[in-house]
């Protein structure tokens, strides 16, 4: 998060000369009266980490549940890869390529942990019913390969110890990570992460940093934080919502000098990330 | 290895009838079974019979039981589920090892066992139900004895009585949706078919008549022929009352005892039904044994000495009487198979003598090689002031079209013995 | 204002909390920090009678808490904002709202509704809405607002910060300010942003796997260097 | 060589399932050579209940919808099973009256699953004891086809000849019909519970745990929650409509008032007191179920109590038992002891654990086990 | 004419007291989440002590204050005994409880009370009014069971919609640790949702009893009408409940009628899976959720 962590460049070669990964174009939600998206057009690109601020109630959370199939825009198009998705329901994102992290964790409470990644590791499997119901050699070999799928990825993001705990009984961050690796099983080539950091420390929060950008070799990412901090540090491209708008887009430099930014999310005391306050007053009265 | 199909250890019940005793009879006992809802929705009143049963039995008992033997009654608890009344009487028969079943209740439930009692050999006295099953198909079911007058023959009684006295009515029929008002409605169609307007069917376990009896209403029925169990006479007449219906009533045997009836629709809010049995006043019905309101009848008095002396808590109530008067027939039935009591002694016993038993039912039984349906008659009666007066002879018939004749065999004049134990007949 | 001494909490083999004391002093707000896990949730929520102290006792306004329940806390002057989901999300906006204020044992004027209202206008906006329709940060605003609600003397808020964007942050950290200089409010904060907290309180405490480790200044703290790096993470 | 046998043992679910199926059967095979032919029709009871207990036990337990009206579908089984055994010499083989009964079931199953598919809790609850008691309905409402109130009665055909065979050269003993039933019953419960035990152990059974403790993440991993949820309650029908067949074999009839609600509620209850989504479970709450009631009414006969007193006291305990097991034994029966073993395990495994959750790789907490497996930023602290 | 007329008349009446016992169940369901299955044989407990009142000389009126004293009181025991060690278990285990307790009450008071039919009187009349001439199926009873019915929906509403306690009650329902933090007395506020609740059914358990025969068993239909007319209604709402009842009420009325008593179970199911395929959460549901 020092300034210079500008964005390394996206990946070279690769990158600009395909398409966007994900693209939504004048994309409208309401519910009842409320407008909640209005006109939201964005691009994910390839091996890019593309973040989406703004204040609370700005519509980042809807925005992906667009993008997931959970709530169906009044207008506007979804497309992937260059294809564009007709009504999308969310039980296709895995199948094609896209998982995602909750704002709440939604870990399955009475499933062990390694169990909890498997069942994001599932898209890769084939095995039928009848398969599962007979218990065919065929069934078994493939649990097999789930099971130590999913235990690379715990093994990769630290936490393979836990693999027989049941997450209630996990310490918070663990649990974080138990859902970003049940996301990451399931290989996507474009992951949805809302909030990722929230309630992790500020050490966890640079070591997830760095999780995520390492993760763009293989992936794009789309990211939805209030941790300026790290959305500065991580993110190739930033899109700025307010009122279900989008009121900025650029880079992270660039949007941290937008003044309707700073006058709608970021408040205006907050130029420099750097100070030990990133709030606004100091302290006084007390002793 | 062949051969190992051969004979069950059962059949020797049927078998070796040469023995001198069988399962269940040891020199000074004899264990019977039965299966009644003890619990559940059929529980009210029914389970009432087998403890005027049991009080008959311990009276015997009491008296030095029937050949020396004492009486073991067994009766386990089927809360009127056919599933139940086949594990209870399999274990009646498997584990508790009875001599006879006498006396199990219902019609469905009675019908999961049937057969299995008749594949084991094991006597099936006197089924508390008036369904056909039980007498019309011997070959079959040689074990199975009915005791009732089945609803077939009730209703063809009742059919004939009103074709000759009412024949302007308009009768509407008010029929349980079971064997009861299926029996009853063959035999009462023999007479009446084209008086009938209207058929109305409840279920059994839906407390809500209103739509039936306004159906009947709405036809215009003046007759109401209903084959019904008591509590359903109750729910009938409330609702008539609410709907303001007033034909004429004609209940069943089993849906009419005015005592229990009378009981239920005392009492019912300021005055609309009046407080004592006479709320079934002018309403026709049939008997065929006395019931506890007759207590000038010799039978009645014996039934009430038997309660006094061995009932439980509790008045004696018809219910009970119906309990004791299968009883007394079937001790009865033990002393015509005399001392070396074999299953298919006391079966050829019955069959020999059957006819000529005496007892408390007003009309003779029917049973023979051919036939072990029931008492074969009823008795139609009014209502009035919780008696019930006469209105026809004893009339007396069988299955099918066999003619409907007055009873000539005196059986109603029968007076029970000094002792109140009957003897071999 | 309260006073923990030698507190000990426990979830069955884990000692979440091993002999904490300290004083948060009336009119100020003291900072509660500490890694993932180090105890400081399970700190409020044995204050305000959620969780069973194993031992230990703890004091407000000089009255022994002892077994007091959660829900006699209200009457006692006390607020706390849990951490996480605690909004009652069948209810509409207002309900919860009112239910706040029903803690103080009287009647909610309006003019304590408007006064949140006045303060997350979302939430006046769509007060007859049921409260699951609101975003992670709308949430938090209410429980905040709802604890407000019932003018508490000492207030317990378990990272309050979390999910908000930056400016509501900054805001609701002013508002803390506002009502501890005006109406000598105290309060007990936990953050997981140890420099933000320190920022804003007088006081703090910083646990490490359920013990007390530092209990100074919050200026001190913050230049403590050391602690820092070991504990505060920044 | 055991190592090899211990790695066999866990990695083939299907054999270790089939051993342990094959091992219960052979036990329960002794067990019939000792007992009476009521005893043995006892067993056949409680195979069904089991097997109806079972295949709920996997709709409750590991896909948590909640069904009332299981009784129902036994019905449809058993009635299947009854219209194709009309007379002692229909020679339809047995094993082909299971299949169809369950395939019959299973039609229906479907059907209900479907519309049940998107209703919650006490919703489905609420549809699920419709059906309990709308079922027997039908029966009366076809009373021409399904025997109306007296049902159908069920004639099965006599014991094999080589069954006879083959239990006399085994044992020396005769093969009762009781017995022969009860043989089918447990042969049927044990393949029952190999295909259930495999199904949850695989991949479709790990989809209806994620349906039922989380349906928006299981959605995200990809899995269409009414079709996971219809394929959960199809299932469970199939289970179901076997046990209708068993119950239609042992008790030799299907008769409307033999699947009263109460039947479905006491299929739940087995399920519950045997301990939730565990097959042990469900057939520890058929035993319970099928052996405590007639013990207590002997018990009670025998301290002297009128039929009528005993009568009620079997109800009276079962229900007593039912609220114990729930306020002593949450879990249930098989449950508890399981949840028992989970807390020791857990003990062992946390003791030596104080969660130091973050990595900060600087807070001296003694070395233990958590804390080299979580990553430590390679970076420090920045700035 | 006259048959359509009645059996609206009789599904009406009959339909109100499944909504009497509907509402009771919604009352449970708002107070703890939880489907209260023993609801009927508690009502069944509390007219037999009514009954015994009654048959002891007293008025029906000290019978049917006593009925819902003992409603009030056994439902408060019920939930401080029973109910509250299972409040944080998973659902099932409440279900499965008052299944037993369900099996229990049935069992003692065939016990206590006997188990053969005992009729209930009824004030007001059973006889239907005379409306120009023909006797029309509703009796002064009749009006009694529907006022009485109504005049509760309306006091719950009231009570859940615009009162302080009524807020806290459901505070307490939805999230016990919150509701505590806000000052709501929990346990007292899921004692009392019970015991309202088993005055509610107990008054159902009267009007279903009165001028009609009562057993051990008399309710046992009821809870399968009264639990499908609250989910019918959507389980958390007062109104739905009476809604539900009538609907059910009137329309199976119609189908034992004209169609046939054996279908009346079949017709529900129809009815209720009709509604629910339409509507998930039943007719009073509230908007759909917000999922993420
Ligand atoms: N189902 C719904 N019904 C009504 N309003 C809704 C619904 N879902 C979301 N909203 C509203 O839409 C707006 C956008 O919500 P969204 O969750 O997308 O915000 P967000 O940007 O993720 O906020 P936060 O940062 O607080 O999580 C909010 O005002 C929210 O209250
Ligand atoms: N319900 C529980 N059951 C078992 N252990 C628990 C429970 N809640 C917390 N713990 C454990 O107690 C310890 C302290 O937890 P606590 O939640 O108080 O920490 P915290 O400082 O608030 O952490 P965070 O920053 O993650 O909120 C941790 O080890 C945690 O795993
Ligand atoms: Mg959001
Ligand atoms: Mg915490």
């Amino acid at each position: 998060m020092s300034a210079t962590s500008s964005p390394a460049a996206p990946s070279p070669g690769a990158a600009s000369a395909t398409g966007p990964v994900l693209e939504l174009r004048d994309v409208t939600v309401t519910f009842g009266g409320v407008t909640a998206l209005s006109g939201v057009g964005l691009a994910v690109r390839p091996h890019q980490v593309l973040g989406v601020i703004g204040p609370n109630g700005a519509g980042k959370t809807t925005l992906f549940n667009v993008a997931c199939g959970f709530v169906t825009p009044d207008t506007g198009t979804i497309v992937r890869e260059g294809r564009e998705l007709g009504r999308l329901h969310a039980h296709q994102l895995a199948g094609l390529g896209m998982a995602r992290t909750l704002q709440g964790l939604g870990l399955f409470d009475r499933m062990s942990v390694l169990d909890n990644v498997v069942v994001g590791a599932d898209r890769h499997a084939s095995v039928g019913f009848l398969g599962s119901l007979l218990a065919l050699p065929r069934a078994a070999r493939e649990e097999r390969e789930l099971r130590e799928r999913a235990r690379a990825v715990l093994e990769e993001l630290g936490i393979a110890a836990y693999a027989d705990r049941y997450p209630p009984s996990l310490p918070y961050p663990v649990r974080k990570r138990v859902a970003l690796a049940r996301a990451l099983a399931a290989e996507p080539t474009l992951l949805l992460l809302d909030e990722p950091a929230s309630g992790l420390s500020a050490d966890e929060m640079d070591e997830l940093g760095d999780l995520v950008r390492s993760l763009t070799d293989r992936m794009s990412v789309m990211l939805v934080e209030h941790h300026m901090d790290l959305v500065m540090r991580v993110c190739d491209e930033i899109t700025v919502l307010d009122f279900g708008r989008v009121i900025a887009h650029g880079t992270p430099a660039e949007v941290r000098d937008d003044p309707a930014v700073l006058a709608a999310y970021l408040g205006e005391v907050v130029g420099d990330e750097d100070a030990p306050g990133a709030l606004p007053a100091t302290p006084e009265g007390g002793r | 290895a062949c051969g190992a199909g051969g004979d069950r250890e059962s059949d020797g019940g049927g078998g070796d009838s040469g023995g001198s005793t069988d399962i269940g009879v040891t020199d000074d006992t004899i264990t019977i079974g039965a299966h009644f809802p003890l619990t559940g929705v059929a529980a009210p009143g029914y389970s009432e019979i087998p403890l005027g049963a049991a009080a008959y039995f311990d009276y015997v008992n009491a008296a030095g039981g029937i050949n020396g033997r004492q009486i073991d009654y067994i009766v386990r608890d089927d809360g009127y589920n056919p599933t139940n009344t086949s594990t209870v009487t399999n274990e009646l028969v498997l584990q508790d090892e009875i001599f006879a079943m006498v006396g199990g209740l219902g019609t469905p439930t009675h019908s999961a066992v049937v057969d299995f009692l008749n594949d084991e050999g094991v006597p099936d006295m006197f089924v508390s139900s008036g369904s056909l099953q039980w007498g019309d198909d011997v070959e079959n079911r040689p074990y199975t004895f009915g005791w009732q007058p089945d609803y077939e023959i009730e209703g063809k009684i009742i059919g004939q009585y009103v074709a000759e006295n009412m024949p302007d009515a308009k009768v509407g029929l008010f029929l349980q949706d079971d064997d009861l008002g299926a029996d009853a409605e063959v035999g009462v169609r023999q007479f009446l078919d084209e008086q009938i307007v209207e058929v109305q069917r409840y279920t059994s376990g839906n407390t809500d008549v209103g739509p039936q009896i306004a159906a009947l209403q709405s036809a215009d029925a003046d007759l109401v022929l209903s084959f019904n169990t008591p509590s359903y006479t109750a729910l009938s007449q409330l609702v008539a009352l609410r709907l303001g219906y007033e034909p004429q009533w004609f209940y069943s045997n089993i849906g009419s005892d005015p005592e229990l009836v009378g009981s239920l629709l005392s009492r019912f809010s300021e005055g609309a039904v009046e407080g004592d049995n006479s709320s079934l006043d002018g309403i026709l019905t049939s008997e065929y044994i006395p019931g506890v309101e007759d207590t000038d009848n010799p039978w009645t008095q014996l039934w009430q000495k038997v309660w006094d002396q061995e009932g439980e808590e509790g008045e004696l109530s018809n219910f009970r009487i119906y309990g004791m008067s299968s009883a007394y027939a079937f001790v009865q039935t033990l002393a015509a198979a005399g001392e070396d009591l074999t299953r298919d002694g006391l079966v050829e016993a019955l069959e020999e003598s059957g006819e000529s038993l005496e007892g408390p039912q007003l009309a003779p039984f029917r049973y023979s090689a051919d036939s072990h349906l029931g008492i074969s008659g009823v008795q139609l009666v009014e209502l009035n002031g919780g008696a019930s007066d006469p209105i026809t002879p004893v009339l007396v018939t069988d299955i099918g079209d066999a003619p409907i004749e007055e009873d000539s065999s005196g059986q109603a004049d029968d007076a029970p013995p000094e002792s109140g134990i009957p003897e071999a007949p | 204002m309260l006073t923990l001494h030698e507190l000990s909490t426990s979830y069955g083999p884990v000692k979440a909390l091993q002999q904490v004391s300290f004083t948060a002093r009336e009119g100020e707000i003291t900072a509660v920090l500490g890694a993932n896990g180090a105890g400081k949730t399970t700190l409020l929520r044995t204050v305000s009678g959620l969780q069973r102290a194993d031992s230990g006792t703890i004091e407000l306004e000089g009255r022994r808490l002892g077994k007091v329940a959660a829900d006699r806390m209200p009457g006692l002057g006390m607020a706390h904002v849990p951490e996480g989901r605690g909004v009652i999300t069948e209810l509409t906006i207002e309900e919860n709202l009112r239910l706040g204020g029903l803690g103080r044992g009287r009647r909610v004027q309006p003019a304590d509704l408007d006064r949140v209202y006045d303060l997350f206008a979302i939430l006046g906006d769509r007060r007859a809405a049921l409260a699951h329709t609101l975003s992670g940060g709308e949430r938090q605003m209410l429980v905040i607002g709802r604890a407000l609600m019932a003018g508490p003397r000492m207030l317990l808020l378990d990272e309050p910060s979390l999910g908000l964007a930056p400016r509501i942050v900054a805001q609701i950290f002013d508002l803390l300010r506002g009502l501890v200089q005006s109406d000598g409010l105290s309060v007990l904060l936990v953050e997981q942003n140890a420099r933000s907290a320190l920022s804003v309180a007088d006081h703090g405490v910083v646990l490490n796997l359920g013990r007390v480790v530092a209990d100074d200044d919050a200026a001190t703290l913050a230049a403590d260097d050391q602690l820092r790096h070991a504990y505060l993470g920044f | 060589m055991p190592a090899k046998l211990q790695r066999l043992w866990r990695d083939s679910v299907l054999g270790r399932h089939v051993l342990v199926a094959l091992v219960g059967l052979l036990v329960v095979l002794l067990l019939l050579e000792t007992v009476n032919d009521f005893r043995a029709i006892q067993l056949s009871s409680m195979a069904y209940l089991g097997i109806a207990a079972g295949g709920l036990t996997i709709l409750t337990g590991l896909n948590g919808q909640i069904s009332l009206g299981h009784g129902a579908l036994m019905a449809i089984g058993a009635y299947t099973a009854a219209l194709m055994l009309p007379d002692r010499d229909a020679s339809t083989p047995l094993p082909l009256v299971v299949l169809v009964s369950v395939l019959v079931t299973l039609a229906v199953g479907t059907a209900v699953g479907a519309a049940a598919a998107r209703l919650h809790g006490p919703y489905l609850a609420g549809a699920t004891l419709a059906l309990a008691v709308a079922v027997p309905g039908i029966a009366l409402y076809f009373g021409e086809t399904l025997g109306g109130e007296q049902g159908l009665r069920v004639s099965m055909p006599d014991v094999p000849v080589w069954a006879l065979d083959a239990e006399y050269l085994l044992t020396g003993t005769e093969m009762t019909r009781s017995g022969w039933v009860a043989l089918m019953a447990w042969t049927t419960l044990a393949v029952t519970y190999v295909l259930l035990a495999n199904l949850s152990r695989g991949r479709v059974g790990r989809r209806w745990r994620a349906v039922r403790d989380g349906e928006v993440s299981a959605e995200l991993a990809g899995i269409r929650l009414g079709r996971s949820r219809v394929s959960a309650f199809m299932v469970s029908a199939a289970a179901a409509g076997a046990a209708g067949a068993m119950l239609a074999f042992t008790v030799r009839l299907a008769a409307p008032s033999g699947f009263t609600l109460t039947l479905s509620l006491t299929l739940l209850t087995a399920v519950v007191l045997g301990g939730l989504g565990s097959l042990g479970g469900a057939l520890v709450g058929a035993a319970l179920l099928t052996f405590l009631p007639p013990f207590v009414t002997s018990v009670g006969s025998d301290a002297g109590l009128s039929d009528l007193r005993a009568a009620e006291l079997a109800p009276l305990v079962y229900g007593l038992v039912m609220i114990a097991v729930i306020l002593l034994a949450p879990a249930g029966i098989a449950g508890s002891f399981r949840a028992w073993r989970i807390r020791r395990q857990a003990r062992v495994a946390v003791a030596p654990a104080p969660v130091a959750a973050s990595a900060t790789g600087t807070t001296g907490t003694p070395d233990s086990p958590t804390r080299s497996t979580v990553p430590t930023s390679s970076k420090g602290t920045p700035t | 004419m006259q048959q359509l007329l009645n059996t609206a008349l009789g599904g009406l009446t009959l339909g109100m007291v499944y909504a009497a016992f509907a509402l009771a169940l919604v009352l449970i369901f708002r107070s703890t989440r939880i489907v209260n299955f023993a609801q009927a044989p508690m009502a069944m407990v509390t007219t037999f002590i009514a009954l015994t009142l009654i048959d002891a000389g007293y008025s029906y009126w000290i019978g049917f204050a006593a009925a819902l004293l003992a409603g009030l009181v056994l439902g408060a025991v019920v939930e401080r005994v029973l109910i509250r060690p299972v409040e944080d278990k998973p659902e099932i285990n409440a279900v499965i409880l008052t299944l037993g307790l369900f099996i229990v009450l049935h069992a003692l008071a065939a016990v206590v009370f006997g188990n053969a039919y005992r009729s209930f009187p009824a004030p007001f009349g059973i006889r239907g009014f005379e409306v120009g001439g023909s006797t029309i199926a509703l009796t002064g009873f009749g009006v009694f069971t529907i006022g009485a019915v109504v005049v509760v929906m309306a006091l719950l509403v009231a009570l859940f919609r615009f009162t302080d306690v009524g807020l806290r009650m459901r505070a307490a329902a939805y999230n016990q640790e919150v509701a505590r933090l806000l000052g709501v007395r929990v346990g007292r506020m899921l004692t009392l949702g019970w015991a309202l609740a088993a005055l509610v059914g107990s008054l159902a358990g009267i009007l279903i009893a009165g001028g009609s025969l009562v057993h051990p068993g008399y309710m046992d239909s009821v809870v399968v009408y009264g639990f499908v007319a609250a989910v019918l209604g959507g389980l958390e709402s007062p109104i739905g409940a009476v809604v539900g009842g009538l609907t059910l009420g009137v329309s199976l009325s119609f189908v034992s009628g004209y169609v046939g008593s054996e279908l009346v179970a079949l017709a529900a199911l129809g009815i209720l899976m009709l509604v629910l395929t339409l509507r998930p959460g039943g007719l009073f549901s509230q908007a759909a959720e917000r999922r993420v």
